[in-house]
Order: structure tokens, then C-alpha cells, then sequence
């Protein structure tokens, strides 16, 4: 089973990158562009047979390791393996 | 044997072996190479790994001295620095992926160096960077300035190796063609250097590191090759670096380093595998039967050419004593690295690799080196340009606001926005920072230190080879010896264009023969280097660009002289002959927007007297501040000084002098600043043996006073001078 | 004093810091790598500057997961002083040993230099050799370090005066000028709640010698030193 | 209208990010962790009012700025704002 991972800061977190980002594509004439977040974006290989059993131990790692959840959310979505 | 059939000297040739080349391998086989053979050939036989072009002309540099250990033909030069400690330097080119890839090109030049340096044994101590990017107005400039620091910062900095010092220039050559040179310097006890040269029939080749992919296959054949407008869409896969590996395999290898059970080790670099296997095979005069199964793969389905010819980065290749796989394999694991042992050194003088059971390939070690192509590239001289001085030029500016515009010129203004995305002091050891003559990094847990800095000042190459070549090496000396230290030796990383077009080849030809002259007459050896060639787009060359790294020793940090003049009352003396050359110089180019001229000639004799002399007064502890005069001249050797010290300068300016005086680039000059006392000492000093000293100053205040030309204020210079290169990144 | 200092695979300052930790107690610290799973029987723990493991992920974030730290934490809990220097810092924020986070600086480059610092806590064992609002100027290196908190507890942080230095100018001015990453309030360093946990983004190791330019982070291991032994 | 952009690394190009984080996931006891790659996910809020647009402009914010296409992969979905 494949995880695919979305960590996002939560809002009202400030985020530099999304802010820097945003003012480089004004800087390269996009105009307009309201608001830049950034994430990241992970993909798990997990050795679990089943979709429940993958999306929870998605869910503790993100838990202990993937996701600083004091500032960032996750979500979790579980695909087979292609 | 597979794929017999299919290698043809059209394929060769995709490969970049010459019909004459394809011909020799055939001879040395006895029969058609395979593809894995063919790709083996075409790797050890390129420009880059063969030295095919350059071999003939770099056999005639000076590279002994009393204190070399080892000079070049290893992995890094070695010298003697004295209380049992040897310094292992070395620097080399990275120019073609920094420009397809400028974060990742530059880091991996980086990490390549870093490997070079730690496979001699040595604890890395510090880093440097020559980098010339193209004209600021280019399109693609500033993406690659941002991507190249970047870069290199983010390899350096999580390594924990410090970055001091380099040089970063602009030039409308280098538009399609950046060049990116990486120093490292490593200090190892001097009994216990470790070589490449593979011996004991029997003893177990072990690989360590990172896994292989498909990294950047054919970037040994890449660096040899021109651009052209179609590279920017081939993107070959460049490589990623590691950093964190990187700093696992330093550890885990000085670990292993402290035992006995290395025989020989080389770093994976360009043409991984292959070069690394052959090369210790050759060197020792051995045979090596490699079982490629067994190298760790991070992808499936490789084949023996993709094996044999990545450039995945962060790899060892070592021999290890027969019986001590299980020591230095707990030693990788601890450092949570692969380890495996991929094969054995035998006594058939052939590389005979196998895979899935088969033989894949079957080489002479001995005759494929020995046979590697040499050739004598035809080669014509640069014409001899006239010299241009001060009463040749129109004045299109005052000293004052020429000044201005030459500290706030591209080449000239400060690269604190560059050396502040490095960290230059992890390791806690960086007496002089980025921003002086050259670095000062101490020798840890001691009172001595080494100074290091790269130079070249590229126009004068081109406008004349012999010249520029000479000036590299005696800038270079003359920022050691600014400083203190006594200068040791050289590491060169020679940049240029193609080889096959006569005229760069004379342009390599001459700055070699300058860059040996230098080298012996101020007994300042070359001990490691590396070529760059094909440095060219559509058939435009960038300038030749001989980088010159050197290493000089410093006997008591407390002893040193610094750029800043941080007291009032000072006199300021400066040393050496003004004639006010200004054929080449900066000052032409930046206000007369002229590259016209002859560059300053380089008299070595004086250069020695000069620099000698500082040394010993410096030494002494008469002089604590002192600058050479390089590019900008007088003018703008005071106002970094008063820059660097926060102190201004009311200059005392001879009668009658013009332009060439204040801007003119006349080799072999310092400028001192020291007590009243002392000045007159100092003067008369050097009157006696000869050597011109001339007070031009007093210090004091918070100006620079230029006499009749008016005045500068410290904030107004220091605004010009900050203030370009930030505002071109941002903008 | 007896002091530990945490290695990591990717720590860099490691060194660094024994020699200043040295310089002022006289003794060496004991390393500690970070695959142990018990600490000596230490005063004062230090954990240095680096990229324990790459930094990769988040900085510190990997390393505030290894085995060591579940014991550095519970000493910590125990009321044993903890140093965390840069990478150290982030490691300790990581832990939950300290509060807030260390972003990505404000214009995304890393950055090091020497800057000012207002110090706005001098009662605690890092600080007491150092006068309160004394200016000091000690270097930065890091791509992380922008304080960040909510805003309940950047108030509980001001009002029970736990953040120990601010960045400012030479003049002590503390404005957004003076600030080298986009830290919230200037804030270069902060204490738990006991006072006996700092977390700082500069490196007093770095400038604790003359001849190296400085020697304002000498105070810093000093005031440790007069604490804890 | 909102996009939402993933950039991966390409298929076969080294990431010592996902590298280090399986490493870290075996540590904490996460056991078969086959492989893990990491890429960024990056929310851009853009003055478009039509779908087609605001693909467009973000295509080209990708190839400009966002990705570095020499190793990075890229992926643009439009939503409405939420
Ligand atoms: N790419 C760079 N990396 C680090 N330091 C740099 C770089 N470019 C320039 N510097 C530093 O800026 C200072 C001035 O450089 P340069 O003008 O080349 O000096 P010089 O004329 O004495 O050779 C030196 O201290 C040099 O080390
Ligand atoms: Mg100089």
C-alpha cells in the first residue's frame, strides 16, 4: 500500500516560504496572486495489506515523526500500489 | 562477452572516442570492446580523466619543494607544515553541471572536492569557491549566482566544513558558460597519509557510501564536450548531493583511517567506478576482478555500463587488508553506511568484471592506461598587445566618482552577500574571515595557523597568456604574504575554452608557461590541479581562467596582519613601483568601458623582494595592517582598508599624478599602515635594499580624503560598496 | 561541573562546544552519542549545533525522536540544566522541552554573521556573568531560526520572563532592522518555565576567544559554570 | 481560484530527504518501510476566474519558479476557492 501524506501549517501559522514565494512570482510579473502556502507533500511505500491498517500507521508516524503538529496538520490518503 | 556485435566506431564516436581512438582499443583488445567496454574506454580516454590535451604541457610545472609530501597524481597535494601535520589541498572544476543545475551542480562540486581531500586521510579545516558567472545583465545570471551559493553554502554548511574565502567575478564570456571551482583543505598527520595504489594479490576491494543509481551517467563525457544551444534541453540527469552522507562517510573513513587495515582507498568521483577501480588498479600495477552484483543499488534492472560509468555521489572504493572486511564493515555499519565487498585484487594485470554470472568486461589495466591518447594540440600565440597608462586615456570621471563607480562595479563590490550564506566559522578556528587577502583558519588546539586564497584575474590571461599566468601565481603569493604567512603551495584548476581551436590552445599553453615561471621563482609548487576544458558555446570561449588556490603557514595567530585600519594617527606607506598601468585594468573596463591594453608586466623578482619583506616586518610585529594593490589599484586598495577598519584617510597625493596613478594595476605593491614610529623605520628599511616606499597618507576621521579630488564619507563608500550585490539579487 | 555534550551524526559544533565548555570548567565534557539510551551523571546537558541528521524533514525534528533524547528529557525533568545551541535549540523545541518553532529565516537564506543581543534575563544559570540589558555580539549560522510562538504564548513567554536574548543593534536596540531571520519579537533565546532549560539560535562557543575575533560567549559558559558547581 | 501544485522528485533521482526519513521511521520501530519520497505540495490562491486560466498561469509558475525541472516533476489541480 501506498501512503500519500499532506502536511500543511495550520492557519494563522506564518509561513515564510509561502510569503518569499509569493513576492518572487509577483517579482516575475504574475500579478495578483493573493497567498502562496507551502507543504509538503510525502509518499509512503508501507508493507501493510490493507487500507486501514496502512492509513493507521500513516497516521502514528505522522503522529511521532512526519508532522510537527504544535504548527503543521496532516492528512492521509491511501492508494494501491501502481 | 555481451553485445559484440553492435559497437561501432559510430557509437564510439556518440561516446566521444575519435576514429584513431576506437582503432587503439580495438589493438588493445585483440578484438571489438563490448558496450560496457566501450563505455570504460570512452571515460577513461576523455578529456577529463585522460588529460589527453594537457598532459604534455602540465608535465613541465614545478612540483617539488623541500616540504611537498606529495605532489600531483594522487587524489590531493600533500606538504609538510611542520609538528607532524601535513596539509592536503586541492582544487577542482564543477562549471558544466553548476550551469545545467546550479544548486545541485555546485554542491556536488563541493562534496566531490570535500571526498578528494578526506580520501587522502585528512580532516577537511576549510573551503573556498572561484566562481565567474556572465555578464549581470544575462538573462540567466542571477538564477545561477542564487542557485551556485546556495548550493554550496547547503552542502558546506551541513558538512560543517567553514567557507572562507574565493573570488566571485562577472564576465559577458562566461554567459553561457559559469565556471565553479571548489577548494578543500584538510589537515592529517603526516604519517599517515593514505594513497591510491591498489597492492596485495588477494586483498578484498570494498565499496562504501551511498547506494548507485543512474546519477549522471556520462558526466566525465559531459565536462569534455562543448555546449551548444541544444544542451538546455538534454538535461542530462545531474547528480544530488547528500550532505548528510557525506558527513557519515568523513567520519566512518578517518575512523577506519585510525587502524591499519587500509591498503589503498580513492573516492568515486567523475566516472565513478570505473576510474576509481581503474586507477588504484594502475597505480599499483595490479589486476581487479569485481563482482557488480554485489554493488549496492538503489534502483533496479542497472546494467554492468550504468554500474560502471554513475556518478552517484558520497562512494568509497577501498582495499583493505585481507581479513579485516569485518572491522571496517561494524566501523560503516555504526555510521549506518553501505559496505560490501565487491571484489579482489589479483595478478592478471586485467579488470575483468562480472555480473549474473558472466564476464561483462575484460581489460588490460597496464595498456589501457599506458596507451591512453596524448596529443600535441597545435597551438597559437596570443599577439602582443601595447601598454596603456595614465596620459593615454580620456578622463571621463573625477577620482572621486571614479572610485565610487569601480567600488560599486560587479567585480570589485562586496561578496559579504555570498559569504554569509556560508558558515565561515563552524570548527571555531577562523581567525581572518571572508573579506581579506586571504583566509587565516588556525591549526586546531595550536598557535599557528594556515592562510589560503584563490586568484586569477582572468582579462589578463587574455590579453596575455605568459603575463596572466605569471599574475595569478603572484597575486596569489602576495595575499599570503599580506597576511603573514609564508606561502607553501599551489593547487591550479585551469579553465578554457576548447583545446582543438589553436588560439585557446596557445591561451593554455602561455598561462602554463607563466604559471611555471611564477611558480619557480618564488619557489611556490604546484601540488594538485585539474583541467577544464571546452568551457565554450557556440564556439565562444569564455577568458582563460587559470584559478590559482594556495596554502601558506603562519608560525603565531597572534602575529598576522589584518586589511582594517582601526586606529587614527596611522601612516600609510605604500610599497613598491607605481607606474600606472592601466592596459586590462578594471578601472578601463568599468569607466571608459574599454577591455583595450597590455596588463601590468610581472616583474617575479620584486614580487619576492617585496613580499619577503613584508613577511618579516609582519613577523616582527612591526605591521599588523597591510592590503595588497590588486584589481581598482591604489584608490580602491585604501578605501577597502578604511572599509574594513572603519577608520577614513586623508590621502597625500603626489604632484602631477593622474588616473593611472590612483587606478593603475602595477604588480608587486602593498599598502601598510603603522604607527608614526615605525613608518620611518620602515621607510628607510626599505629604501636600503632598494625597494620604493612612499608615504601616501595619514589616517583618521571618518572620510577619505583625496586631496584636490574631494572627499568620501565611510557610510557613503560603504553604502556603494554593500550595496550592489544585494540589490542585484533582489532586484 | 560535570557536563555532557549529545552527539548526533550530523552535529557539527560538537567539538566546538567541549572546547569552550573546557575552556571554562577545566574539565572536558563527556560525548555522549545520540544511540545511547542513559546520560552520566552530569549538571549540565549540551546539545550542539549541527544538522543532527540533515536537517532533513524539519531541523531537529529527527534527532528530537532518537534514543538519547528520551533521556535527555528526563533528566531535564529531573531539574538538570540543558544548553541547546542552534541545531540545539531546534531540538529541544522538537522535544517539547521548550516551546514555539524554528521556521525557515524570513527571506529563506541561510545566514551567518556576527549580530548583537540585548540580554533580557540575567538571573539564570546561563546569564549571571552578564549584566542585565548588557549588549553582547555573538554569531549566528543557521537556515532556521525564526522564533515563532501563537500569541498566548509569546505572552506567557514576556510575562513570566523566560526570554533570555533579543537581537538588536550595537546600541541595544531591539527593531526589525536588528533582526537577521524574522524572529517574532526579536527572540534569539528562550528558557522553560524552571529557568534551568535555554534554547538559543547564536553560537557563544564561537566567540569565546580573542583571537577569533570576540569574546562575549565566554560570559555565557562562565555564568554556567558559577551555577552549577 | 485556488491551485494546488505537488513537485516529486523525478523517477530515479536520489532523494537523501525520503532516504533519511525512512532511516528514521525504521528507528522509531516502524518496520518494512519500503521507500519514502518527499516532495513539496504548495496551495496558490490566483486572481483567475476561469479554470483554464488559472491552470495556465500556474503551469507557468511551475516551470518558472516553482519546480526545478531538471530534477522535479510537477502536478497542477484546480479547485474552486473554498
Ligand atoms: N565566492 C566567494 N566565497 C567566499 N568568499 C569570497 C567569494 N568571493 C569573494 N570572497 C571574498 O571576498 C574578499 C575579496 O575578494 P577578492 O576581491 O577576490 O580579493 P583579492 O583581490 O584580495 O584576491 C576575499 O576575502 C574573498 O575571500
Ligand atoms: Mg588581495
Amino acid at each position: 500500500m501506498k501512503a500519500l501524506v499532506h502536511i500543511t501549517l495550520k492557519p494563522g501559522v506564518l509561513d515564510p516560504q509561502g510569503k518569499a514565494i509569493a513576492n518572487a512570482l509577483t517579482n516575475l510579473g504574475f500579478q495578483g496572486v493573493n497567498e502562496v502556502r507551502q507543504g509538503k507533500y510525502i509518499e509512503l511505500d508501507l508493507p501493510d495489506s490493507d487500507r486501514a491498517s496502512a492509513a493507521a500507521s500513516a497516521k502514528d508516524m505522522c503522529e511521532r515523526l512526519l508532522a510537527n503538529t504544535v504548527i503543521e496538520d496532516y492528512r492521509v490518503e491511501i492508494v494501491d500500489q501502481t | 562477452m555481451q553485445n559484440l556485435s553492435n559497437v561501432t566506431v559510430e557509437l564510439a564516436a556518440e561516446h566521444g572516442l575519435t576514429g584513431g581512438e576506437f582503432a587503439r582499443a580495438v589493438e588493445i583488445l585483440g578484438r571489438t570492446p563490448n558496450f560496457t567496454e566501450l563505455g570504460i574506454f570512452s571515460v577513461m580516454w576523455s578529456e577529463h580523466c585522460s588529460y589527453k590535451s594537457s598532459k604534455k604541457w602540465l608535465r613541465t610545472l614545478p612540483t617539488e619543494a623541500p616540504w611537498v609530501i606529495c605532489g600531483p597524481g594522487e587524489n590531493a597535494g600533500v606538504i609538510d607544515i611542520g609538528d607532524g601535520l601535513a596539509a592536503i589541498f586541492k582544487m577542482e572544476s564543477h562549471n558544466h553541471p553548476s550551469y545545467i543545475e546550479p544548486y545541485q551542480g555546485a554542491a556536488t562540486g563541493v562534496g566531490g572536492i570535500l571526498r578528494d581531500v578526506f580520501t587522502m586521510g585528512a580532516r577537511p579545516i576549510a573551503n573556498l569557491n572561484a566562481l565567474r558567472f556572465g555578464s549581470p545583465d544575462h538573462a540567466k545570471t542571477r538564477h545561477l549566482v542564487s542557485g551556485v551559493v546556495a548550493g554550496i553554502g547547503g552542502y558546506g554548511n551541513c558538512i560543517g566544513v567553514p567557507t572562507v574565502g574565493g573570488e566571485c567575478t562577472f564576465h559577458t564570456s562566461y554567459d553561457g558558460n559559469i565556471l565553479v571551482n571548489a577548494m578543500t583543505v584538510g589537515i592529517a598527520p603526516k604519517d599517515n597519509i593514505f594513497y591510491a595504489a591498489a597492492a596485495g594479490i588477494g586483498n578484498p576491494v570494498i565499496y562504501v557510501g551511498s547506494k548507485t543509481g543512474r546519477d549522471g551517467i556520462h558526466g566525465a563525457t559531459m565536462a569534455s564536450a562543448e555546449f551548444d544551444d541544444q544542451s538546455d534541453e538534454k538535461r542530462p540527469t545531474v547528480q544530488v548531493g547528500d550532505p548528510f552522507t557525506e558527513k557519515l562517510l568523513l567520519e566512518a573513513c578517518l575512523e577506519l583511517m585510525a587502524t591499519d587495515a587500509i591498503v589503498a582507498i580513492q573516492d568515486m568521483g567523475a566516472a565513478g567506478l570505473t576510474s576509481s577501480s581503474f586507477e588504484m588498479a594502475s597505480r599499483g600495477g595490479m589486476g581487479i576482478d569485481l563482482d557488480l552484483d554485489q554493488v549496492p543499488m538503489r534502483e533496479t534492472g542497472m546494467t554492468a555500463y550504468e554500474l560502471m560509468l554513475s556518478e552517484s555521489q558520497e562512494r568509497m572504493l577501498i582495499v583493505l587488508r585481507a581479513g579485516r572486511e569485518d572491522d571496517a564493515r561494524a566501523i560503516f555499519e555504526k555510521w549506518e553506511l553501505d559496505f560490501a565487498v565487491i571484489g579482489r585484487l589479483t595478478d592478471s594485470g586485467r579488470m575483468v568484471l562480472k555480473m549474473a554470472g558472466d564476464i561483462v568486461a575484460d581489460l588490460p589495466v597496464a595498456p589501457l592506461a599506458e596507451s591512453a591518447p596524448e596529443y600535441d594540440r597545435p597551438h597559437r600565440a596570443s599577439p602582443k598587445l601595447d601598454a596603456i597608462r595614465g596620459a593615454d586615456v580620456i578622463l571621463r570621471k573625477s577620482t572621486r566618482d571614479a572610485l565610487l563607480a569601480l567600488m560599486g562595479s560587479p567585480d570589485l563590490c562586496s561578496k559579504r552577500w555570498i559569504w554569509e550564506q556560508y558558515d565561515h566559522m563552524v570548527m571555531a578556528d577562523t581567525v581572518v574571515r571572508p573579506g581579506a587577502d586571504a583566509a587565516v583558519v588556525r591549526i586546531h588546539g595550536s598557535n599557528r595557523a594556515l592562510a589560503m586564497t584563490t586568484d586569477c584575474t582572468p582579462r589578463y590571461v587574455f590579453a596575455d597568456p605568459v603575463e596572466g599566468g605569471k599574475q595569478a601565481v603572484a597575486e596569489c603569493w602576495r595575499n599570503l604574504s599580506a597576511t603573514g604567512a609564508k606561502p607553501l603551495a599551489i593547487t591550479d584548476c585551469l579553465n578554457f575554452g576548447s583545446p582543438e581551436r589553436e588560439e585557446v590552445m596557445g591561451q593554455f599553453v602561455g598561462a602554463i608557461a607563466g604559471i611555471g615561471e611564477a611558480s619557480r621563482a618564488l619557489d611556490f609548487p604546484i601540488v594538485s590541479g585539474n583541467v577544464s576544458f571546452y568551457n565554450e558555446t557556440n564556439g565562444v570561449a569564455i577568458q582563460p581562467t587559470p584559478s590559482i588556490g594556495g596554502v601558506g603557514l603562519i608560525a603565531r595567530v597572534d602575529r598576522i596582519a589584518r586589511v582594517g585600519i582601526n586606529a587614527e594617527g596611522l601612516a600609510i606607506i605604500l610599497l613598491g613601483q607605481t607606474v600606472g598601468e592601466l592596459g586590462a585594468s578594471l578601472y578601463l573596463r568599468e569607466i571608459n568601458h574599454s577591455e583595450a591594453g597590455a596588463p601590468p608586466p610581472v616583474d617575479l623578482a620584486q614580487e619576492r623582494q617585496i613580499g619577503e619583506f613584508v613577511r618579516s616586518r609582519i613577523e616582527s610585529g612591526d605591521v599588523r595592517v597591510c592590503h595588497d594593490v590588486s584589481d581598482g589599484g591604489l584608490g580602491v586598495a585604501v578605501a577597502e582598508m578604511v572599509l574594513a577598519g572603519g577608520v577614513g584617510v586623508t590621502m597625500s597625493v603626489p604632484n602631477g599624478v593622474d588616473h593611472g596613478w590612483w587606478f593603475g594595476e602595477d604588480q608587486a605593491r602593498y599598502i601598510l599602515a603603522v604607527d608614526q614610529k615605525s613608518a620611518a623605520q620602515i621607510i628607510s628599511d626599505s629604501e636600503k635594499v632598494g625597494i620604493k616606499a612612499t608615504r601616501i597618507g595619514t589616517s583618521g576621521g571618518s572620510t577619505l580624503d583625496l586631496g584636490a579630488d574631494g572627499a568620501i564619507t565611510l557610510s557613503d563608500l560603504r553604502a556603494v560598496a554593500e550595496g550592489w550585490l544585494p540589490g542585484y539579487m533582489n532586484a | 561541573m560535570k557536563a555532557a555534550v549529545i552527539v548526533f551524526p550530523g552535529s557539527n559544533c560538537d567539538r566546538d562546544l567541549m572546547v569552550a565548555l573546557e575552556q571554562s570548567a577545566g574539565a572536558a565534557p563527556t560525548m555522549v552519542w545520540h544511540r545511547e539510551t542513559t546520560l552520566p551523571d552530569v549538571d549540565l546537558i549540551a546539545v550542539p549545533g549541527g544538522f543532527s541528521y540533515g536537517d532533513y524533514l524539519r531541523s531537529g525534528a529527527m534527532a528530537a525522536r532518537s534514543p538519547i533524547m528520551k533521556a535527555v528529557v528526563e533528566d531535564a525533568r529531573r531539574g538538570v540544566a540543558v544548553l541547546g545551541v542552534c541545531n540545539g535549540f531546534q531540538i529541544l523545541t522538537e522535544s517539547g522541552l521548550l516551546p514555539g518553532v524554528l521556521m525557515r529565516n524570513r527571506d529563506l537564506r541561510y545566514v551567518c554573521r556576527d549580530v548583537f543581543l540585548r540580554v533580557e534575563q540575567n538571573d539564570t544559570p546561563f546569564s549571571n556573568k552578564y549584566a542585565q540589558g548588557q549588549v553582547v555580539k555573538i554569531p549566528i549560522a543557521h537556515h532556521d531560526g525564526n522564533f515563532f510562538i501563537d500569541s498566548d504564548g509569546h505572552r506567557q513567554l514576556e510575562d513570566e520572563g523566560r526570554i533570555a536574548f533579543r537581537y538588536c543593534d550595537s546600541a541595544g536596540l531591539v527593531d526589525n532592522r536588528s533582526n537577521p531571520n524574522g524572529s517574532l519579537a526579536n527572540i534569539a533565546g528562550v528558557l522553560d518555565p524552571s529557568r534551568r532549560i535555554l534554547g538559543m539560535m547564536p553560537h557563544p562557543e564561537r566567540l569565546s576567544d580573542p583571537n577569533l575575533g570576540g569574546n562575549d560567549g565566554r560570559a555565557l559558559f562562565d555564568s554556567i559554570l558559577n551555577a552549577l558547581s
